[in-house]
């Protein structure tokens, strides 16, 4: 049993998404995350261990490859496709209740800025850790986030901004959100913006990469 | 394609400050005739933006253009182009585009009439588009006031007219990430392309209507998005140069619909297109390390009329407000390649030589900008049958260029990166040349929910 | 004066890169050894700098620090120098100080650990003395901190050595406000002089017993201070040039009290003192636009052995962090440089000839640094029979050479200056060139308030 | 009479102190603002006419010169030293009220800095414009300027910073004085400061030069 889960993490860690799929090459014809995760159910293991000791083990070790410049973008969405292959077969589980995510992440660039690249390596690194994230895109107003909020209660707002001036909406968005629920905590990133601008807005947390903000919610939720 | 063979095909022609066809502009700027001129570009610190605060709008940027324009004449500047990189609400409400064209342009002439000093407004709207989602890129009610702001800001004084276009953003996006280069070539050379010649037909038109000059465009969003994550690490450099590469085709339809240059600063493509159509071209280099950072500060320089910083934000320095404190390092950057001019080819070229030198071996996608590979890539586009040929020979060229160099010892490796070269060539290999050809293979990987491909006529 | 003739005495000898007495640091910089390195400083937006923050302080400083020599690695930099000009209270309470120097050479020393980085740090305590008022330029208690600083932070790792000294300055800030040459020259020949003296004897002292590097002094505050005042026209550059020159002395007799360079950026008498004495030069031109404006942006480099940026606050640009941006500014600059070095000596004087040609005839203030007037200058400098006497030399001397520069129509002139320049030429040659009785005229006119003169043993 | 006047104007404005004075080299020997400041009086010329016409009038004119660009700072301090020397004989005037200055400006450098230059240029130009000048010089504490505006009740305050680590002194003073004399109006400069770091601490005016300073407390009493 414990080779099975290592072998998924090994899977997700290198982007082996399944049997037919090339990538990478020296794993040619191998089965991949995704029949690994079938087997690992069918053999009856937990579907909590299959997530934690399978997927998201082999999302940080991939992770933290990147973090130290050790392995390209492409290959951090290759293991999250992986990933997110094999977390069908754990759908149902989800939905029992059996698994449950950390949390819920909601994710949005402000309205006003088209900017996603970054908000988008944000999503992966926190849902690759083994939250839930509701990606809402690009140009996201106020309305859109509380309504989001309003089916995801107890969840965390993420914020991104690239553009200086949207910074002003960035605000914006911070007051309207925590007037109507003022327990929320909100995340905040982008270029342009900074600790000082965080403060100032009264979001609750700041980081210049995704990492950061994988550490935050992991503590928050300890 | 338009261009069957290159405007100038011998690296000595290549050259900082001259090109086959020079532009004049209204005050009597002469880019590509003899001279490099500073671009400073600015923007501002967040601020509210609605037609209601025009009247607070407008002194500010006045402010920021006298105050540049007073060092422009203090350090006896022969002359300096401006850029207008419009915030989005200027262009969705082109009345306040248009009234800061007016006020920048009439400090500009207050200057001219006063001081002498020859300055000219870039005018350049910001492409709308993709505020629609899917984006409606020949559809799109954004297009009404982007073209009003053309047309009402080139007659407000906005000389040369620009844009950063977006066409094949859809797709280009996702292939960065994933460093698919297939992909990114359909996104250029395919999307790219089919929308540049639909937006600069319009653009030239209004060029004429006004009596103003189509500057350009530039790849910024697709080159350059690429080489800041090259520069995080997050994508191979490899992968970020031959994406350079791939984005020539694109830029240079706007050369073919009619626009004349100085193209726009933030791309690098420029020295191709000088190459292949004989137009000026404006680069930045190091000195917009405050826009961004950069693998190519020297060798931007080696073929460029005009001399930008990119973009910097009015906050203050410790000397004064960083618009003026960027003029100032753009001015003594161009003092030093005038007065190259002025001593004669010799010290020209030789100059050309150390920005070249200085850069070429430390990063693929400085190397390709090197005056001899440009020519020798440039020279494989223009033998292209279509757009998407053009483009794969481009890269195939430049990948090729990069591999020996690399196997030489000549140009720094990065092992990290070398399965990734392997994987280009694979990929480059085994495409298609042909645009149909292309468009079947990549279509169905692509997800059709994120672009609208009528919008593209395909 | 202990220098009786010029260790340099031929133009193309004076070069950027090259010092007859180069200077090797801990981790293997050769200053003046054949390379240019860039000197990147920075300094804080407004914080509380107390003991009780320096838990706060450390990280802030040792990010700053990394993220700079992370760019460094990033663009193959080949080493560089990272100033601390400390804020007051770091010096005040010179345990701040250390423990800064200490953070950040750790961080210097785990890059050179892990990736080779050389990099070096420069220790500047600030002159405290002027607090007291009148300030006691011997016997004040400042002076503990000053030298408290030095030493510790001398052991935790500050490798090399500086200071801005302000003796004098009681007397020049009212000079250079009234444009009183004769009244500034006191200020330097006499009184900086003899402040030198005493300060340097005890920082050599210093740097001996820790086997550290005594770089240097500047006269950053009285010429600089003409040339900030000139740029903003609050008085003539003519002025501003001829003090320029009137501050040699001052900043050579750190040297021939055992400062062995390279001495401190902001000023521009280092390439009279690398034609003097041999010692290697930090200077700062172009991309010190950051901390201030000047007329000589690229001459400035003609000579330099590093190039800084002076300073610049640590906020954010559009690109990143703006030291950051800075450095990265600055290592393209000097790539150039050493890629001529290595060129050969063909290309390394062309490209100082760029430099010095491109803005020497626009400024008076540029116009005395290029390397034949430097060495015209300083000739008749080592010429003088004491230090007044070889000031009036110098000072005459430049005057001589930009009047004939503008009557050959080579320099730029100004006409609201031209009354100037009479003026000055009649004070000049109507002054003592003896220290007692230049001290003699001068006393009655200043304000004895402001200045004990037993402080400097007069 | 009128001749008088516009004579005064004229050796301030081009910086005659007196006859024996070297300066400007064209007026050599001819009577300087000294000496016609005191005939203006004999003749029974009115002090305050003296002061606006004559004196004040010169020094506008300087200033307008030195806005643009005209003149340099050296002949402002001669002017200003003209118009100092001429007041000496107005003194008797002030004392017994027959002539009042515009208003008291009360300047200094803020603790921990020891810049000066501009601050004095500053403290030059108001005094030239008719104003009362106390100028506490380089390094001044809350103390002070309370202490001072104790003797002067209803001055106005300048405040001077050219480092940025001084900005944080210049905040306390700002709220130091404001706590004790609400109604107090504070100017600031110095080249770090700018209009967002004046709302920031709560002064009442910022410019970038001596021009603005002159023109808003002329404003103030207008
Ligand atoms: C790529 C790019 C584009 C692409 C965008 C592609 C895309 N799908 O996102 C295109 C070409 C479309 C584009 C368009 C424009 N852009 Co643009 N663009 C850039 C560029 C070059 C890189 C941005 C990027 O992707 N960086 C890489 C990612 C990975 O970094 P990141 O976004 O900072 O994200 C990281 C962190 O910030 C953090 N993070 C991000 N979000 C969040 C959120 C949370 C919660 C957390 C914790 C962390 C976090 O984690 C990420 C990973 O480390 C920057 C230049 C620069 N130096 O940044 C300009 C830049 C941002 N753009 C700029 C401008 C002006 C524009 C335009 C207005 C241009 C125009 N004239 O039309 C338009 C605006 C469109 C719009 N309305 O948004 C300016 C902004 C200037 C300003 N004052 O605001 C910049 C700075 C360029 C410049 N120097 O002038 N742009
Ligand atoms: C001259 C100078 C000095 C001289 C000061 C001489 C003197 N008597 O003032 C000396 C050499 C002594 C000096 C010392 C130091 N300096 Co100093 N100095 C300068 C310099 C070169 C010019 C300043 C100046 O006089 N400008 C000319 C005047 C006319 O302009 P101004 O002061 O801005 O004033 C104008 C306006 O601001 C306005 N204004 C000013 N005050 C007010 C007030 C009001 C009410 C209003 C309305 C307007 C107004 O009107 C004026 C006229 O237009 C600047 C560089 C620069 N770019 O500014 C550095 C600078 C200010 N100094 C600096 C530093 C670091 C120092 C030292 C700490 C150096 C050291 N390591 O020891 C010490 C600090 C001493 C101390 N405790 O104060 C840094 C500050 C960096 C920072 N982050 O804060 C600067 C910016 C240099 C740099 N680029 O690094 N300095």
């Amino acid at each position: 049993m414990e080779g099975l889960l290592e072998k998924i993490a090994y899977c997700v860690e290198f982007g082996k998404i399944n049997k037919n799929a090339p990538y990478p090459p020296d794993m040619k014809d191998q089965d991949g995350a995704d029949e690994l995760t079938k087997q690992a159910i069918d053999q009856g293991i937990n579907a909590d261990e299959i997530l934690k000791k399978g997927l998201v083990t082999g999302m940080e070790k991939v992770g933290i490859k990147f973090r130290e410049n050790k392995v390209f973008v492409p290959q951090v969405l290759m293991s999250a496709k992986a990933m997110s292959t094999a977390m069908e077969h754990l759908k149902p589980f989800f939905q029992s209740g059996d698994v449950k995510r950390k949390g819920t992440f909601i994710i949005g660039t402000v309205a006003g800025d088209l900017h996603d690249i970054g908000k988008n390596l944000v999503a992966m690194m926190i849902e690759g850790n083994g939250w839930e994230v509701i990606d809402l895109g690009t140009d996201v107003k106020s309305e859109k986030f509380i309504e989001t909020l309003r089916s995801y209660t107890g969840s965390y707002i993420g914020l991104s901004a690239l553009l200086t001036t949207t910074m002003v909406n960035m605000e914006k968005i911070v007051k309207d959100i925590k007037s109507e629920k003022p327990d929320i905590k909100i995340l905040i990133g982008g270029a342009p913006v900074n600790e000082e601008f965080r403060e100032k807005i009264g979001a609750d947390f700041y980081s210049p990469d995704p990492q950061g903000a994988v550490e935050y919610l992991n503590k928050l939720i300890a | 394609m338009k261009y069957k063979s290159l405007v100038i095909n011998s690296t000595n022609k290549l050259l900082f400050g001259t090109a086959p066809y020079p532009v004049t502009t209204p005050r009597g700027l002469i880019i590509g005739g003899g001279h490099v001129y500073p671009e400073i570009n600015f923007t501002i610190p967040p601020m509210e933006i609605t037609e209601k605060t025009i009247p607070e709008l407008i002194p500010y940027y006045k402010g920021i253009v006298s105050d540049t324009l007073e060092r422009a004449v203090h350090l006896n500047s022969e002359g300096i182009i401006v850029e207008f990189e419009p915030l989005i609400e200027m262009t969705r409400y082109p009345e306040i585009g248009v009234q800061l064209v007016k006020a920048m342009n009439d400090v500009c002439e207050d200057f001219f009439q006063v001081h002498g000093m020859k300055s000219e407004l870039r005018l350049t709207p910001n492409d709308l588009r993709e505020f629609d989602k899917p984006p409606k890129q020949r559809t799109s009610a954004y297009l009404e006031p982007m073209m009003e702001l053309f047309e009402r800001g080139a007659n407000a004084g906005g000389d040369l007219l620009s844009i950063e276009s977006t066409g094949g953003k859809e797709v280009s996006d996702d292939a960065i990430m994933m460093c698919d280069i297939k992909k990114f070539i359909f996104s250029q050379a395919v999307l790219g392309v089919r929308d540049i010649k639909m937006l600069w037909g319009k653009i030239v038109g209004i060029a004429k209507k006004t009596g103003k000059i189509p500057g350009g465009d530039t790849a910024c969003g697709f080159a350059n998005t690429a080489m800041i994550l090259a520069d995080r690490k997050y994508i191979p450099k490899i992968f970020a140069a031959i994406a350079r590469i791939a984005t020539i085709v694109r830029t240079l339809a706007a050369i073919e619909e009619g626009a004349t240059g100085p193209d726009k600063d933030c791309g690098y493509e420029g020295p191709f297109l000088k190459a292949i159509t004989g137009i000026p071209i404006s680069m930045e280099g190091k000195t917009a390390a405050c826009a961004h950072l950069s693998p190519v500060g020297n060798i931007a320089a080696a073929c460029a009329d005009l001399w930008s910083n990119e973009s910097v934000q009015n906050i203050k320095l410790l000397s004064g407000m960083a618009p003026v404190a960027y003029l100032e390092q753009l001015e003594y950057d161009t003092r030093i390649m005038n007065q190259a001019i002025k001593d004669g080819e010799d010290t020209w070229l030789k100059l050309q030589d150390l920005f070249v030198k200085s850069d070429s071996y430390h990063d693929p996608q400085a190397f390709i900008l090197a005056p001899e590979n440009v020519i020798t890539i440039s020279a494989e586009i223009v033998k292209g049958e279509n757009y998407v040929d053009a483009t794969l020979r481009g890269c195939k060229k430049g990948l090729e260029l990069i591999e020996n160099a690399q196997k030489e010892g000549l140009l720094k490796r990065d092992e990290m990166e070398d399965t990734w070269l392997e994987s280009l060539k694979t990929e480059l290999y085994n495409m298609p040349a042909d645009e149909e050809k292309l468009v079947e293979d990549v279509l169905p990987t692509i997800d059709q929910n994120k672009i609208i491909l009528s919008e593209y006529g395909l």
